[in-house]
Formats: C-alpha cells, structure tokens, sequence
C-alpha cells in the first residue's frame, strides 16, 4: 500500500512532481488526492485514509491538531503562495500600460474573477491586496467569484473575464497570457502547512516524507514551482 | 446566521426564480421535443435521444468548463451576447437557465417521451376522426394522458435545478442577487464548517422543495383509465 | 348514378402477410352493409377510408369532393367522418360529456342544436353524462362512441359492428333511429356488422367481401336471397360456407 | 498523458465497475418500490414518493457532507463498520455504491413508477384469471409492459452515476484505485490546467457512454400495443 | 341437486352510484346464460365470482368449494376459472402463442395434450400463431381471448359475450364446441350473451336480471317462452319492453 498524500487544489501539481522526487529514491510512489483543503479536512474527521495533509492554509492544520487528528510536533510550513494578477492574450485594451497595479486602477475591463475568500486563501489575499490598493471600492461589482484558484483561471482563460486572481503556481504551467507578480506587502502571507495524521496508516513512511519536504531537492521543486519556501523550513510559525 | 440573513434571503429568492423558470423553459423545450422522439422515425431519430443524455456522463463542473468556453466571447454565446452589447453569457441569469436547462433536459424528455409511447395510436386516431387538428389533439388528447409523465419530469427537473450546483458555480461566477443561488451558499458554509448555518439552508431547502413536489405531485391527480 | 352520388373507393395495398385489394362503389346516400368473414378486412376499409391507413394505392371519394387519388391525400382529421370503432376507444381522460361533445364544436350541451340533442336523448345518456368512463359497462361505453361519432354532424359515417355489444331492446330502438337520421339529413353510412338481423332491418345496399376482395356488391333487394342462403343465422350449425373457406384457404397461402 | 495512462486505466475500470454496480442495484431496489408506490394505498405513500425526490434537491457536494458525516466514525456508518473494525464506511468501494445509489433512485423509480401505473388494471386481472400468482404477474406482464420505463430508469441512473461526482468525491476522497473514478480525475485535469488530458478523457467518457445508452435503449426495443 | 352440484352466489355491494344485491344458485354443469339489459350487472356478477371485485358483502361457492363467505376470500389466481372479458384483453406484449399458453402451464404448444390442442385448430389459430396481437382483427383478437381461456382448463368458464365480434359462420362453429366441451369435460359455463340465438343453442340454465338484481331464473326449457316473449329479437323493432324500462327507472333513481 502507497503512501496517501492529501493535498490542497492549487498544490496538486507539484505535488506529483514531488512524489516523482520521492520515488526516484526508491520505495513506491505515493498517491496524491486532491480536493479543497476544507473538503480534504472534513474527510480526515470521517476517518479518510490520509497519511499526510498538505493544506493550503495554517487554520485546518492546526484544527485537526485540536481535535486529535494530526501530529502536533510535525506541523511544518512547506510553501507560502505568491499571488498574481493574470490577463490571458489579447484581453488588454490597445495601448494600454504593461499589466500591474495601474490596470486595475484604470478600470478597463469589465469581470475580474477571484476565487471564493472564505473558502480559498487565495481568495481572501486577492480582497486584501485590492483594498491595499485602494480599488476594492471600484472594482467589486465586477468580480466574479470562482470556487477554486483553478476555477478562476478558467473563468480568465475561457475568455470571459478579462482578469484573474491566481496563483503564481499556475501561470507557470504556460498557458501564454501575461502576469504581474503581487507585492507580498499587498496581503498576509499565503502560509501553507502540511502535517502527517494520527490515523496514518504508514506512520513511519508518513515522517520520512515529511523530512524529505523539508530536504533542500524538495525546496528547489517548490521554489521553481512558483512559491517561496519559508527561510526557516520546518518550523512553523 | 443573522448577519447572513438578508443575503440568504437573496440567495433564496434567486433559487426559487432560476428553478421556476428553468422548470418552465423545460417543459418548453422538453413537450415537443419528446412527442417528436416518441413517434415512428428514421434511425437516426432513437441516436439522437441517447445523445440527449449523454451531458449526464460528463461531472457537472467540467460540464460547466466546456459551458465556459461555449458561453465566452470567443464561443457562440459571445456572439449572442454581443446583440445587447455583452461579452459573454457567462456570469449572467440567462446563462444560469441555459446551463441548468441542458443539464437536467434528459431528465424530462426521457419520461415524457415514454409517457407520449404509452398512449398508443387509437387516441390519436380517434380525435382525428372527430376532426380534431395535429395541434388540437397534442393539447386536448396527448397531454392530458401522457400527465403522469409530464409532472414527473417537472417535478424531476425542478428538484434538480434547486441543487444543481457544479455547473452553476462555473458558469455563475457566484455574483451576489444575480447567480449566487442557495446551493452555492450552502456549499459555502459547508467547507468552512459552519454547520449550523449550512443545517439551517438545507432543511429550508428540503422543506420548501418538498411542499413545492408535493403540490406538483397532487397535480399529477389520478388518472383515471378505462380497461379496454 | 352520376358521379357526385356515388362513394368511390379503390385500395390496393398489404399489412403483413395481408395483401388486399378492393374495389367498390357505394350509393352516396343510405345504409350500405359490409359482409364478410372475420379477417376480410372490413375494418381495413373503413380505416382506409377515414384516412387512418394509407394504402399503397388508392382512390377515395364522396360525391364529387376527392380525398386521395394519385397526388393528393387528406389528412383523416380533414375528412369529415364519424368513426364507430371496434371497440369503443373512448377518451379515457375524458368524461361522457366530455366525450360527447369532442367532435361536436360546442362547449356545453345547451348549445347543442336540437337535433344532436334528440342523439342524447334516444341513446340514454343524459344519466351517465359526469361519469368518467373508466367504469362504464360495455353497452354504456358503445352507446356513448355512437353518440360522439354523430354529434360531430359527419357527412360519412363509418360504423364497425356499433351495436354488438348492446341488448336487442337497444339495438331496437337505436336501429331505426338510424334509419330516421340517414333519412332525414341523408348522411351515408358504412356499416360493418355479422347480424344479419341489422343488415336486414338497415341495409339499402350490401357488399359482400371475401378476403382481400370485394366478391359481389348490390342494392339489397338483390342481395338479399343469396345473402341469407350464404351467411344467415341457421340454428342447426351447418358447417361454413364457401366463402369462409376462401377465408382460410387466402390466409394460409399468405 | 503517457505517464498517467495506468492511473487513467485504472479509473476507468473503476468507473465502469461503479456505474454497473450502481445501476444493477438502483433496478434491485427500485422495481419492487415503484410497483409498490403504483398501486393505490394510504394518503402517505405519494409523500413517501416525493420525499425519495428529495435528496435532488441539496448539491451533491453538500449531501456528500452529510453522508460523509453519516458513514463517518460517529454516524450510524462507523458503528456499522466497527463490527468488522473499521473506523467508517466512507472511502470505500461499497460506500459510493450506497452514495451513488440514493443519489439516482429518484431518477428510476419515477418512471418506473408511471410506466407501472400506465398499464391499468385489465393485463393484472388478466393474468390473475389465467392463475398467475402475483409474483408471476410481475416479472411476465408488468414488467414486460413497463419495460421502456425501466430501461429509461436504466438509462438515466447509469449515465448519471458515470457523471456524479460531488458525492463520490465526497464520500470516496479521491483515493487512486480505489475510489478515484473518471469523473473525479477528469475534475483534477480540468483544476490542474492539463486540458488535453482532460478533453481525451471527456471524449472517452462520452462515447463509451454513448454506446452503452444506444445498446440499453436498443433493448427497450418497440413496445407492441393492441390498439383495443 | 345436492350443494356439491351448484354453483351458489350472492353479493351485495356499490359501485359508484350502482348498487347491487344479486343471489343465484346455478347448476355446476351445463351453460347457464345471464341475460339482462345494458348496465344491469352482468359484468359486475362475472367480477365477483372470479374474484376480481370484492363486494361489501358475499357469498360464492362451486359446489363443495367455497371461494368467498364471511370469513374468507380466495384471490382471483386461487380459483381456477376461465375468464373471457367483454373486450378480449390480450397481452399486447406476447404474440399470439405466448397469450395462448400463458395459462397452459406448458411452455410449448406441441406439450398440450390433444384435446387442449383441438381447441386451436377449432378456432383456426394455427395461422395465426407467431402473429403479434396488435394488429388482429377484432374476430381474430376474440378468438384468441377464447382459446386462452379454454386452454388454463378451468373449473369453471365465464363467458362475456365471447362471440359478439364473430361472423355467424364462425359462431356456428364454436358454438357446437362450446356444448361439446361442456358435455365432455363437464365445465360450467356462465355465459353473458344478447343473442337469443346463441342463447337458445346453448343454455341449459337461463338467469334473468334486471338492473341489480335476479329478475328469475330457471332451466332453459321453463324460461324459454317467456324469455322470447320478453326479449327476443323482432325484426319489427317494437319498442323497448317492461325490463328494459325497469333498467332505466332504476338508474335515474340511482
Ligand atoms: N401487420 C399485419 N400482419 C399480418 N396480417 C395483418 C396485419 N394487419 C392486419 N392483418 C390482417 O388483415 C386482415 C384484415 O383485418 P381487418 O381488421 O380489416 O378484418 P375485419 O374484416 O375487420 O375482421 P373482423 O370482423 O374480425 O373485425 C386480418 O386477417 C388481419 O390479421
Ligand atoms: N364506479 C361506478 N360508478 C357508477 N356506476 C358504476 C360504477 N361502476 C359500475 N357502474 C355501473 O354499474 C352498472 C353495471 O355494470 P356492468 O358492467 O356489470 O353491466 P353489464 O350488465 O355488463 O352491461 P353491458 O351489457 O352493457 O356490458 C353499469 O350501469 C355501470 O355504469
Ligand atoms: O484548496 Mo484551495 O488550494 O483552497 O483552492
Ligand atoms: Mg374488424
Ligand atoms: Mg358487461
């Protein structure tokens, strides 16, 4: 039996890329389930099969921890998401200035897709930066909001918003179109926290890949991946 | 809870409107549709029935994705949306109702068809003899006696798009009083954990829909047959 | 005769294993029988001729109005019939009343001329008007399949065995209203029926069918003696006659 | 895609394993339930009717959380799955069967229901006088006459268990070979942007689909009726 | 005649508006026909005994079996009866073999035993056999509804006008096998019919009724006078007589 990986949406990706890591080592592959980090937390509290939770936020984590479900002392930070503001081909006015903070201050475009801030982090960063960037006001009665980061890129991507709140992690993946990397100072930092079960079925395996995110090949994966790998790997805020 | 209210109520209200009118549009679309499959055709005819199911097999959100791109400025929904001055489909009411239109439609034309089937050819026939026009007789004869199918998939229809919820949240875009209905909000609640919110939704959801079934399916009545 | 007097009929076609082809002239006035074995096809024609069938060639006409020849062929619910089915075939849907008033063009029986009044009246149906028909009794339902087919005032009347299932205190008295009416509005009917009780009482002219084909038409007067010789109702139960046997031998060649 | 191909394989057996499954016990039960909700009974048997359309009306995703927490390690599903050392019975094979299962039954028992109800009274009788016993007359005159309900009911329940996703996501957690079917995979290719492999899969889905209905439905086959 | 020789029935119920109370004792051999207007109960008196209907209160008994009293009620598929209905009620889902041996207990024709195969050739069905029901002619449809009954070989046969869509040629051929039958394998046979004829042919027994209720009733040789005296068919067309009048007195009461 696989090692099970529970990972966040925006982090399934790397996920695979990581577990290809993992393998290349030696041992079997381990499986990665992806599903929203509060639809993966609920299904740990119904007794899923984890061995390992990646989530895209600290709360759930730390959640499980109190109820019991997961390992206190493994609670690490593996990645903190970096936002961007993406525009796929085309979907600029002529003319108009590269892709940054003055394209949402000019207001040139008519849906703005974000994804749901009160399930998605990415979601409540997307709110924060456009109030830091005093445009909320302006711009709230066109965004659109999609369940998912991926959703929202889709919404972009199809063409029917003409911009998207996504992740850095996406726009990686070449699907052309343009991206302005949002100042971390714009929001609170995207912290991403991943802790091994109580009820892991391969608790030793569990800890082994635990350290190996924490190895310096698994920080270069999630480095060039598209987000920033926190200084002090390991421990936790 | 009591903060939510007065958007729960606007979630509410937009539920209530997209399944009624969705409902309505499928009846629409659904009666004609059905008697024209349930009578005697080439065999293509029986094809094309199966592949008015076939939007059933794909997930409803990645369903929606190709919706997305059918809906955009750059699919024909663009181009519709361009009449009154759009760019997409997307995002709006009428794009919720066609979406959730295609998705519940093989629900009500399949039993609506067979309901048309059960009625044989003597009824027909006979109105004709009474010099009761094609139209005449669909209204007067084939309606009426194929009901039991026709409030089903009413009833089939409605309760689905009460909960149809994949392809709403992707062609929605979830904008409050336009297309953020209840089964979005609820799913809401639901990943945050905020159960007794999410409990509250989904036993008014269960109940309002469960009056609105019970009442359509009074309509259904008994029919009343003879033996021969 | 001239032609706009005559009801004109020619079909050729097949159902099945059951090839026909039959060719007849009736009077456009007055009561003509159709005689013949079970499985001649009496009903065919009388389905071919409301438009309900359509053979593979045909020529139907009443009087001068044509109702299909080589180009044309009106729809049955153009053609303006009454059809008296097999079997009742009432709406079930529908009430008695509803049934009644169907074909008839008006929404409630106080508007019914006096006349299509009188129909109700002599078929008994005044007490069963709200009752729906599911629990009628097989004579009620006939009755009431009569009483549709003649409100709607048809300018042909097809009739297949109408009154089989009634009792003969019925049969008596709806027997010469029938006579009265194709009488006095001079409405043609078609009238299929094994009792040669009615023929006789009814028929001004008989055709007499054999499988697929029409073997001898004529007025009854004509008709009459070799009818009785061939098909009357004989107590002793002599064994069938030649025409039955055509019957079977035609349906065992097919 | 190449890489992916086993995992692909894998999903796809259990895809089709899951909808056979599903749609064989969704005709076990509904049959005998919709025979029973035909015939006529207490002013209690149409409500017990609709309540069955009832789960339609919630998300699939949201009902996936309540049977989630029902098959969960303190819902009447854990003290089941305890007796044979389990912690739940979510995440597992039989669990979707169940989960899928209450999500379809309204789709086939309504129109079984109807196809039931549209025979009448006269074949029953019929075949009562010629000696059958009831349980005779079920399986060679009722269902026989209902048979393009029940293949419709067919129809729709195996197209939608090969489509529904909210619930088996839900309930299933995405397990590799084990509870991940397509239609939850061709979800993570749509989420993670890997749109050829999802479009392969969609195309895949829908035309095995598509040959799947056009047989079932062959077997509806024409109904031959008496005009009498 | 002993209580094992009769047929004894009583019941007393409503349906709708219809209110009935209906006792006979029949001998349990030989035809018993059942004769009345249109709508006075025939039908509803076959139901009860077949055990289709369950009226509020009943008796029903075949000789020394009882199917229905106070205490108990036997389902129709207990009681080994042949029903032919006033429409024939084919299976439209079986061809003509599969309504035939539906009852037969055989699963192929060629296992019937001789005298059950006669019945098929009587009725000329062999051509029609692989043939599906819809598309019979009435008289066709009939006769299958007949062999079907007669081929479960019951204890009993009820007959609702059975032979009202046939062509006399045909009625005279079943007719004799009808007596036949009886005198040989010695089944009852209550028979609905309108007919005098066939009644005459046929009746040992003659049960009179008028809407709701046993008017009289008696061997064929005691009724046989009045009974023409009071509803045979003539030719004349009279008007309706006193029973049929009671009919109509009765149901506007109703
Ligand atoms: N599809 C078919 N295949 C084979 N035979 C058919 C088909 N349709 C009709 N027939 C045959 O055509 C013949 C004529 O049928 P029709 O109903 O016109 O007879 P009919 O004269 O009205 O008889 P009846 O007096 O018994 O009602 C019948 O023998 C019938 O079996
Ligand atoms: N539910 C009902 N409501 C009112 N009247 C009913 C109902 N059911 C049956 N009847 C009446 O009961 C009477 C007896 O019906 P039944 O079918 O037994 O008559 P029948 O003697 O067989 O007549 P027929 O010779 O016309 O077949 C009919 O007048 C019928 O209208
Ligand atoms: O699960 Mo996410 O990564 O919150 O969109
Ligand atoms: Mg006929
Ligand atoms: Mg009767």
């Amino acid at each position: 039996e696989p090692l099970r990986l529970a990972v966040a949406a925006n982090f399934a990706g790397t996920a695979h890329i990581l577990a290809d890591a993992y393998t290349a080592r030696g041992g079997e592959r381990p499986t990665v389930s992806s599903g929203s980090s509060g639809q993966l937390a609920t299904q740990i509290t119904q007794g899923a099969p984890f061995d390992l939770f990646l989530s895209a936020d600290a709360e759930r984590p730390r959640d499980l921890i109190a109820q019991g479900l997961a390992d206190p002392a493994s609670r690490t930070t593996y990645a903190i998401g970096q936002l961007v503001l993406w525009q796929p081909d085309g979907a600029a006015p002529p003319h108009a200035a590269p892709l940054g903070a003055a394209t949402l201050a000019a207001n040139g475009f008519t849906r703005l897709a974000i994804c749901n801030p009160q399930t998605a982090p990415y979601g409540a960063a997307s709110i924060q930066a456009l109030h830091a960037l005093g445009v909320y006001d302006t711009v709230s009665n066109k965004l659109v909001v999609a369940n998912s980061v991926a959703q929202a890129l889709q919404f972009a991507r199809s063409g029917n918003a003409e911009l998207a709140f996504v992740a850095l992690a996406q726009v990686h993946d070449g699907h052309g179109g343009a991206y302005w990397l949002v100042p971390q100072k714009l929001y609170a930092p995207i912290v991403q926290d991943a802790v091994v079960l109580s009820h892991a079925p391969h608790p030793g395996e569990a800890h082994a890949f635990m350290t190996f995110l924490q190895g310096p090949q698994a920080r270069k994966l999630i480095e060039a991946a598209g987000y920033v790998v926190p200084a002090t790997a390991g421990t936790a805020p | 809870m009591s903060a939510m209210a007065p958007d729960v109520q606007q979630a509410a209200w937009l539920t209530i409107r997209l399944a009624l009118t969705t409902t309505l549009f499928l009846m629409i679309v659904s009666l004609p549709l059905a008697w024209w499959l349930a009578r005697p055709g080439p065999w293509w005819k029986p094809v094309l029935g199966a592949i008015i199911s076939l939007p059933l097999v794909l997930p409803p959100s990645v369903l929606g994705y190709y919706f997305l791109i059918a809906f955009g400025p750059s699919g024909p929904g663009g181009w519709v949306a361009r009449l009154w001055g759009g760019r997409t489909l997307a995002f709006s009411f009428p794009g919720l109702v066609v979406g959730s239109l295609l998705y519940v439609l093989p629900f009500a034309v399949q039993p609506i068809q067979n309901a048309f089937r059960a009625i044989g050819r003597r009824p027909i026939e006979v109105a004709a003899t009474l010099g009761a026009s094609p139209w005449r007789t669909f209204w007067t004869v084939a309606v009426p006696l194929a009901w039991p199918g026709i409030v089903t998939a009413a009833v089939l229809g409605f309760a689905h798009s009460v909960g149809e919820f994949g392809i709403v949240l992707m062609i929605g875009g979830d904008i409050p009083g336009r297309t953020r209905v209840l089964s979005v909000a609820l799913y809401d609640y639901v990943e945050n954990a905020r159960w007794h919110d999410a409990n509250m939704i989904a036993c008014g959801m269960v109940l309002f829909s469960f009056i609105v079934i019970v009442l359509l399916s009074a309509l259904r009545g008994e029919i009343r047959r003879t033996d021969a | 005769m001239t032609d706009s007097s005559l009801l004109r009929v020619a079909f050729q076609g097949r159902a099945g294993t059951f090839g026909y082809d039959f060719a007849l002239d009736a009077p456009a006035q007055g009561v003509t029988a159709l005689f013949g074995p079970s499985g001649c096809g009496k009903s065919t024609i009388l389905r071919c001729i409301a438009g309900l069938d359509r053979p593979a060639a045909g020529y139907c006409a009443l009087g001068d109005t044509v109702w299909q020849d080589a180009k044309r062929f009106v729809p049955a619910w153009r053609r303006p019939i009454g059809y008296v089915f097999q079997e009742p075939s009432l709406f079930p849907h529908l009430s008695v009343r509803g049934n009644l008033l169907y074909g008839a063009g008006v929404r409630s029986l106080r508007r019914l001329p006096p006349d299509l009044a009188d129909i109700i009246a002599m078929l008994e149906l005044e007490t069963l008007l709200e009752r729906g028909v599911a629990h009628l009794s097989g004579g009620e339902r006939q009755r009431v399949a009569i009483g549709r087919a003649l409100l709607r005032r048809p300018a042909l009347l097809l009739m297949d065995e109408p009154l089989s299932a009634l009792d003969s205190a019925r049969k008596n008295e709806i027997l010469p209203f029938l006579q009265m009416l194709h009488r006095q509005i001079r409405i043609p009917i078609l009238y299929v029926s094994h009792d040669i009780g009615e023929i006789a009482s009814l028929a001004d002219h008989v055709v007499l069918l054999a499988p697929g084909r029409v073997v001898e038409s004529g007025p009854w007067a004509d008709m009459a003696d070799r009818l009785d010789n061939r098909r009357g109702y004989r107590p002793d139960h002599t064994l069938p006659d030649a025409a039955a046997t055509d019957c079977r031998a035609a349906r065992s060649e097919g």
